[in-house]
């Protein structure tokens, strides 16, 4: 498994170098001078030049390059154009605001999907069934921006229950805690529905695939009812592909959220992002391309992680 | 008193007749064989004992188990029962067993949910119990996982799985068949021991008359979902009265009527076989050990004359395969060199190959597996043409395909259809009209007839077998099942972990082996000739 | 206009009588479409800073008024020499910073002078080219000599770009600003949110407010949902034109049209085929029509325009008649000009809703003339590169928001691509003339060559939609400057 | 019965019965016809001109005239949904067809090569992978500027590596068996093999998948379009007419509600015929027990 694990790490450290090839060399052909836009529309040339070199966008490309590189393996992104600040503190902000909520979206459409999709399986063919995957059907078919629009138009505007839209920060103790969660909890309901409606779906049919297995005969045969034999044999083993999707919606809610981010005007990094590209903001951009590209690795490594941890198999060999 | 009393018992599946009016009845202590061809409603019988059939089948008549009303019993009812007082063995091992969870675990869970055991106690029943099969805890502690044993290992598990509990009725469905035939002996022999220890009733269902033979007291023959015949093992199989009986039994010890081999000495050279090795790497356990290898052919050398037909036996994993595929040039030594009239095979590239491949050709095992299932019989069979130097246009394709299929016993107007509009014999006929289409002078043929019926695997033989004499056509014939070797071929090879350890004339070897290899194999095929005169002297004796 | 000025007096009146509720409520939420780049007002052009610092935390030697009229600001009062070359500031006394340094004349000279120096980064440095020198006389005189006359330097010296700054802070404004301002900087989160409190030892009447955020919502669609879910309190200009007579009708808001100092133009590359044609050009003024723009581009709000010149200054004339919506007569010139079947152009949009909808309307009344418009969407940093800079354009649309530049018209290489020596000269004689009379004459004089010389289609004024909370009092209601001023801002029950 | 990937087909009229017999597919089949029906009118004949804007008649409500109400330009809402849907299939088809283009024969090549060949696939499939698609597809059209042709590359990029995966996995799945064994044996190379043996036996699985990134696809071009970075006016697209309602949608709900519901219905009918696609063709699913 460590051998397993290690050549995991190894490629995905190869992709990350890769990927800052990529991202560098495409972003530098991008039309826009930072300085231009830093300083409007009546800036003096001399303006322009004296911020070009404080900035070090006078500088050689490869330098630039190495420079950028070095500086993110010892944790410096460099400094914003727009924002004069440190990318690092920027990102940490918006960290705060896109990580919770993609857990509380993942953990809404985890703990809605599961069970209906283990229930569904359970009560194959029977009414219930087709009524809850009739219902992932359309789920998954609802873009997730045009469910933020009218939760807001019915939970914002109609009830007044809770917040159109913005984020006030975590705030002090429970109370402020409480005004953040309330604010995400929209787009987490708009961004979980459809995941959780794809989820339901994968889980089913694992579920349905594993219920076809020998073992599941094999364990029948002990005198096991249906119910331990779902629990028990059944569950573990369809658990691999929910994983891979858990996964892949991880890596989705990371940096997927920009719309959603949009339509509740929260300061995330979807929305970073898309505001360091209008504003040419280069190094804004690249570093936070360069964290997501690290983040679904790292995910992508937790998932073969939890593959080994649920089956023996990729334990031992493999 | 019957155990389980079987009686008009028929069964629906949804629109589809399975079973009708079986009657089947099995005392304490009894063994029962069933036997029967593919799709004739054994493993359903079984199924229905257990009440494990699919959601649309429907079971009318009486089936009563120690006095419980199966057809009748409600799921909790069942429940108590299956692990309980019927346990149950399936075909195959591989799938049988859940990958996730650890063989202690599996053996363990029926015990508890039974009898209310604590952890503890369960385990040690269930260590006991492993042992008891032949998987003693210092090899094989509990908490090993299923893809840490092999197939015969696993088949244990199963078994102990199924006789944690002792249960008054075995069920057990094609136990053997994945498994090679010393793998076979040891699982019957294992299975025999527990039944006679705890005077367990067993339910044994198999294709092979053989196997049934050997081990049932009684045996009940099926096909088509009705039985045919039932009775006593040794009177029915001697007398034979059932017609069907008759031909199930010639079938099994059919050996089709072939020339005697070349008495012109040996003939000129065909195949020429040189210290051929292959290995495959290992994984690497780590990115800073060695690389391994693993040795599937060992230093192999042999050859092959025109027309002759030579048999490649061993166990499972000997590396016959392996040996099949360098000589037809889908695989690469490692090491030695593989001549084909004269020329040499290994090093050539694809182009070069093919004046050698026009003059070799392959049936395989899998009858269904070995067609692309989106062509027509026409373009499968003519495949081989490709290797013509001068392609035969349209008709006179359509020619020499209607040609090999009448030379397997097709008929030309066969050419229009798929695949799976043929029977598994058919199609093995259609392999057999591929092969030959191209007038080859060797046909390697791996496992040719091991997935049919007896019935129809005896009528391949006799194909093979004509074959040979009307084309000259040599073969390499690779199997486990030792009366193939002996029905179509006149020297034989035995093969054990990469290397050949006997060889010789086919029936001196069957007859008397000399090495270890060669005489495991030999004592553990089943033989129904041999197994009827055993039972037959048991029952005199006793 | 007038009705606008009575209802100022108004609120000043009430104002002064101090008779606010003590109860009433003194935190403010402020809705902003765009967050701003850093803080520092002397450092960059970006309307969003001052739209949050300019008045609450930075101040300069004036400041420009609700209405656009220069008022005193660090500076009581000031002189201006016979030859108009010296101007001498009289400072108040008992100002200190919010880092609690005290303000005197020293400062004055180190902020104009660093805004005048060679490796300035400010904006707008044309606003001091006039000046020859800045003398810090004693701590509260400051005397400035200038190289020519400029009867504007009040109002200059009201800019945003112009806030006097501390030497010991100016470095970290953009991150912290600290200026002399009745609020004093506390918190930016950013991508969310500006907060600002009140400054204690503020020098002026103090503020009624004890704190304000600025909420930065760049999408429109969100704005109003968070009006109408009293998360915010206010937009000073809400972009979300069309939801207005939903919001109106809420008893809880008040909603004000307001004008702004941005003329909408669809701005013509005049140095570029075929629009060096002013028959060209005159054909697209007779094809649109500006009713039909402003009620597609800013849901009805928005005043006409004839030429670039705003129609709530004292010196506009109506030209929107010179060249009437006609589209016969535009055919006809378009055919003169040797266009009968017209011909294709491109039509860079910038992002505000008043460029993309005023956009897709100008290239459907284009296209009755036979002008076959492409539209291209741009940001505005590919709109400054490719547009501004490069004049890489046919057509554009976009608002002018600085307040009385129309002699951008006269400068050099600026991306009209425009060139009339007349024009220039009016100019000229304008920047040395300070008799209001001869000026608001001059003005005319410009607004018309403009118009008749088409240079651009001239569109409409940007209104300024400036939506409050009902309770909400002393909100400006026109942007005669870029700026949110709070400084007057109270809750009332 | 076997678990590889690779369906068992059945013969070619068959197939045709049993999908017709699928509730799945029939409905996936007819709302799918619909749509495409009404792109295809949409060139001929619209309800309403909406090049000419009238402005004046802005935001109506549903009236006989004007079925869907009148959008902020006064343009008719069904002729703009007739319209866009032509532009969301468009997009998405391309981007498949991208996909398929490159990823099958990238696939079924690395498959069939083994090797170095497969190693570097896979390698660049993880790079591709492991950038977040819909924030690349973002940055893809901010950078090349905003536009239906750049929404076509910067969603069919990411479908390339989706199919190469699929087309491997299934062409790895098929060389080991028998029928291909004896294709070699019959002394035919590696590309035709792929092309007489390979491509035929995984078509329905690139089939089933095709359907699910096309629905993909709709989805992610209406995400571009709401962002402003899909097709550009006077083109309507259903992603802009979302985003254009959501101002609007206190004063006229209408806007936002059909663009929505067309984007619905159309993703949903791909998935139903996709869903039905994959009964019809792998029996693997639909072993019940």
């Amino acid at each position: 498994m460590t051998a397993y694990l290690a050549k995991r790490l190894a490629v995905g450290l190869a992709t990350l170098f890769v990927a800052s090839l990529v991202v560098f060399s495409v972003l530098e052909i991008l039309p826009g001078d930072p300085a231009r836009i830093m300083l409007g529309m009546n800036a003096s040339p001399e303006a322009l030049d004296a911020l070009r070199s404080q900035m070090g966008l006078d500088r050689p490309v490869v330098l630039r390059y190495l420079d950028w590189l070095t500086g993110m393996a010892t944790g410096d992104f460099g400094r914003s154009y727009t924002y004069s600040s440190p990318v690092v503190e920027l990102v940490a902000e918006r960290v705060a605001v896109s990580l919770p909520l993609a857990v509380m979206a993942l953990t809404l459409s985890t703990a809605i999907a599961i069970p209906v999709g283990i229930f569904a399986a359970a009560r194959r063919g029977r009414l219930s069934d087709t009524l809850a995957m009739g219902a992932a059907q359309v789920g998954v078919a609802i873009p997730n921006f045009w469910f933020a629009m009218l939760l807001v138009y019915v939970f914002a505007v109609g009830f007044r229950l809770l917040p159109a839209g913005g984020f006030p920060g975590w705030g002090e103790g429970w109370g402020g805690l409480w005004q953040g969660f309330k604010a995400l909890l929209l787009p987490a309901v708009s961004l979980a529905l459809p995941q959780a409606a794809i989820l339901a779906r994968v889980t089913r049919s694992a579920m349905l695939e594993v219920l076809g297995e020998d073992y599941i005969r094999t364990a029948r045969a002990k005198g096991l009812p249906r119910r331990a034999v779902l629990w028990r044999h059944a569950l573990r083993n369809a658990l691999i592909p929910v994983l891979t999707i858990l996964g892949l919606q991880f890596a989705f809610l990371l940096a997927g959220t920009i719309i959603i981010e949009n339509v509740f005007y929260l300061p995330g990094l979807g929305r970073l992002i898309f505001q360091a590209i209008s504003q040419r903001d280069l190094i804004v951009v690249e570093g936070v391309v360069m964290l997501l590209v690290a983040s679904i690795i790292v995910v992508n490594l937790l998932v073969d992680i939890c593959y080994a941890v649920a089956d023996p198999r990729l334990r031992t060999g493999r | 008193m019957s155990l389980l009393e079987i009686e008009n018992l028929s069964l629906t599946i949804g629109e589809a007749p399975i079973l009708k009016d079986i009657d089947l009845s099995i005392s304490a202590g009894e063994v029962m064989g069933l036997v029967g061809e593919s799709g004739s409603g054994k493993s359903m019988t079984a199924l229905t004992v257990m009440k494990l059939l699919p959601h649309a089948a429907r079971a009318k008549g009486r089936v009563v188990f120690d006095g419980i009303d199966i057809v009748a019993a409600p799921e909790a009812a069942m429940c108590r029962l299956r692990g309980d007082d019927i346990g149950m063995v399936f075909q195959e091992p591989m799938t049988a067993l859940n990958p996730v969870k650890t063989i202690g675990e599996q053996v363990a869970e029926g015990i508890r949910w039974h009898t209310g055991a604590n952890r503890p106690d369960a385990e040690a029943r269930a260590r006991a119990m492993l042992e008891r099969v032949g998987l003693p805890e210092k090899q094989f502690p509990l908490t090993r996982y299923p893809h840490e044993l092999s197939g015969g290992q696993r088949q244990r598990v199963v078994i102990a799985i199924a006789c944690a509990l002792k249960p008054k009725l075995l069920i057990a469905d094609e136990p053997t068949t994945a498994l090679d035939v010393v793998l076979q002996a040891q699982i019957l022999d294992l299975l025999r021991d527990l039944v006679d220890e705890n005077r367990m009733s067993l339910l044994l269902i198999s294709h092979d008359l053989a196997v049934v033979t050997e081990m049932a007291d009684r045996t009940t023959i099926m096909r088509h979902g009705q039985v045919m015949e039932a009775g006593e093992t040794a009177r029915t199989l001697t007398e034979k009265v059932h017609p069907y009986t008759r031909r199930l039994a010639e079938a099994s010890t059919h050996v089709p009527e072939r020339a005697k081999p070349a008495d012109s000495g040996p003939g000129e050279t065909l195949l020429n076989v040189e210290g051929v090795t292959r290995d495959y790497p290992i994984r690497r356990a780590s990115l800073f050990s060695t690389q391994h290898s693993f040795r599937a052919v060992d230093d192999v050398s042999f050859s092959l004359a025109r027309g002759q037909s030579m048999a490649l036996v061993g166990r499972s994993g000997c590396g016959k395969s392996t040996l099949a595929r360098m000589i037809l040039a889908l695989d690469r030594p490692t090491g030695g060199s593989i001549r084909f009239e004269g020329e040499r095979l290994e090093n050539k590239s694809e182009g070069e190959l093919r004046p050698a491949r026009r003059h070799m050709q392959v049936v395989f095992q899998d009858p269904y597996g070995s067609f692309n299932p989106r062509h027509k019989v026409e373009r499968l069979v003519a495949e081989p043409l490709h290797l013509l130097d001068e392609k035969p246009d349209r008709a006179r394709r359509r020619e020499l395909v209607a040609e090999a299929l009448e030379e397997v016993g097709l008929s030309a107007a066969d050419m229009e259809k798929y695949p799976h509009e043929f029977s598994g014999g058919q199609r093995q006929r259609i392999s057999i009209a591929r092969a030959v289409i191209t007038r080859p002078k060797l046909i390697v043929a791996d496992e040719p007839v091991s997935a049919l019926d007896v019935s129809i695997r005896a009528q391949i033989l006799d194909l093979f077998a004509d074959l040979n004499r009307r084309l000259k056509v040599a073969y390499l014939v690779i199997t486990h099942d030792l009366t193939v070797a002996r029905a179509i071929t006149d020297r034989v090879m035995v093969m054990h972990e990469g290397k050949i350890v006997e060889e010789g004339d086919t029936n001196t070897v069957f007859d008397r082996p000399e090495t270890e290899t060669a005489k495991a194999l030999v004592a553990a095929a089943p033989d129904l000739d041999r197994a009827l005169r055993m039972r037959l002297a048991r029952v005199s004796g006793g | 206009m007038k009705t606008f000025a009575t209802m100022l007096g108004a609120a000043a009146v009430l104002l002064a009588s101090g008779s606010a509720a003590l109860s009433a409520r003194t935190d403010l939420v402020v809705g902003v479409v765009l967050e701003p780049p850093h803080l520092d007002p002397t450092a960059g052009a970006a309307a969003a800073i001052d739209e949050i610092v300019y008045a609450n935390v930075f101040e300069g030697l004036t400041r420009i008024g609700p209405s656009g009229e220069v008022e005193p600001a660090l500076a009581e009062s000031w002189e201006v020499s016979d030859d108009g070359l010296t101007y001498t500031f009289k400072l108040r006394e008992g100002v200190t910073f919010h880092d609690g340094t005290t303000f005197e004349a020293a400062d004055v000279k180190f902020s104009l002078d660093r805004a005048r120096a060679e490796d300035s980064t400010n904006a707008q440095k044309v606003l001091f080219s006039a000046i020859e020198s800045v003398e810090a006389f004693d701590p509260t005189t400051v005397k400035i000599t200038l190289r020519h006359p400029q009867g504007a330097l009040p109002y200059n010296l009201g800019w945003g770009d112009a806030v006097i700054v501390a030497p010991e802070s100016a470095d970290a404004n953009k991150e912290k600003p600290i200026g002399t301002g009745p609020f004093k900087f506390d918190n930016w989160a950013k991508g969310s949110s500006v907060t600002i409190s009140k400054y204690a030892d503020y020098w002026g009447e103090p503020v009624a407010l004890e704190k304000a955020e600025f909420r930065f919502i760049p999408d429109a669609a969100a704005s109003v949902p968070a009006l109408l879910s009293g998360d915010v309190h206010t937009f000073p200009n809400l972009q979300a034109g069309d939801a207005l007579p939903q919001i109106e009708a809420d008893p809880r808001f008040e909603v004000v049209i307001g004008a702004t100092e941005g003329e909408t133009i669809l701005a013509t590359n005049n140095g570029k085929a075929p629009f060096d044609n002013l028959m060209v050009r005159q054909a697209i003024a007779h094809a649109l029509d500006r009713d039909e723009i402003i009620l597609g581009a800013s849901a009805g709000n928005g005043v006409p325009i004839g030429s670039h010149f705003s129609p709530a200054n004292a010196a506009n004339i109506d030209l929107t008649d010179t060249y009437p919506h006609d589209v016969e007569k535009a055919k006809a010139l378009l055919a003169e000009a040797g266009y009968p079947d017209g011909f294709s152009a491109t039509l860079k949009l910038p992002p505000p809703p008043y460029a993309r909808q005023g956009g897709e309307i100008v290239a459907s009344q284009l296209r009755e003339i036979g002008i076959e418009l492409e539209i291209i969407p741009v940001e505005w940093a590919q709109w400054l590169e490719q547009v501004f800079t490069n004049k890489d354009y046919d057509l554009t649309i976009v608002s002018h928001t600085e307040p009385n530049d129309i002699n951008i018209y006269a400068r050099e290489g600026y991306y009209f691509n425009y060139d009339n020596p007349a024009f220039d000269a009016v100019m000229e004689e304008l920047g040395a003339t300070s008799d209001p009379a001869k000026r608001k004459e001059l003005f005319g004089t410009a607004q018309r060559i403009l118009a008749e010389d088409a240079v651009n289609g001239f569109l409409f004024q940007l209104p300024k939609t400036g939506v409050w909370d009902a309770k909400l009092e002393g909100m400006w209601e026109n942007t005669p400057i870029q700026a949110n001023d709070l400084t007057k801002v109270r809750w009332v029950e | 019965m076997s678990l590889d990937p690779v369906f068992t087909p059945a013969p070619e009229r068959h197939v045709l019965m049993k999908a017709l017999a699928n509730r799945s597919f029939l409905i996936g089949l007819v709302v799918t016809g619909v749509i495409a029906l009404m792109a295809l009118v949409s060139f001929f004949w619209t309800p309403h001109d909406i090049t000419r804007l009238q402005v004046a008649a802005r935001m109506q409500g549903l009236s006989p005239a004007h079925p869907f109400g009148t959008d902020h330009m006064g343009r008719d809402i069904l002729s703009m949904i007739m319209i866009g849907a032509r532009n969301s299939i468009a997009v998405a088809i391309v981007a498949v067809g991208i996909g398929m283009g490159l990823g099958v024969p990238l696939g079924t090549w690395a498959a069939a090569r083994g090797g170095w060949a497969d190693e570097a696939l896979m390698r660049v499939n993880d790079v591709v992978f492991a950038f977040p698609a819909l924030l690349t597809a973002v940055m893809i059209t901010a950078i090349f500027g905003p536009g239906a042709v750049n929404a076509i590359i910067a969603i069919g990029i990411f479908n390339v590596p989706v199919f190469a995966r699929i087309a491997r996995a299934g062409a790895l799945s098929l060389w080991p068996r028998e029928f291909i064994l004896a294709a070699r044996a019959s002394g035919k190379g590696k590309a035709l093999i792929t092309i007489e043996h390979i491509l035929p036996n995984i078509v329905s699985l690139l089939l089933v998948q095709g359907t699910i990134q096309f629905a993909l696809g709709i989805l992610a071009e209406a995400g571009l379009s709401y962002l402003g970075l899909g097709a550009q006016p006077p083109m309507p697209s259903w992603g802009r007419m979302l985003f254009e309602a959501q101002t609007r949608m206190a004063v006229a709900p209408h806007l936002a509600l059909f663009p929505g519901l067309a984007i619905v219905v159309t993703v949903l009918g791909l998935n139903l015929l996709g869903d039905g696609l994959r009964d019809v063709l792998d029996p693997r699913l639909r072993r019940e027990r």
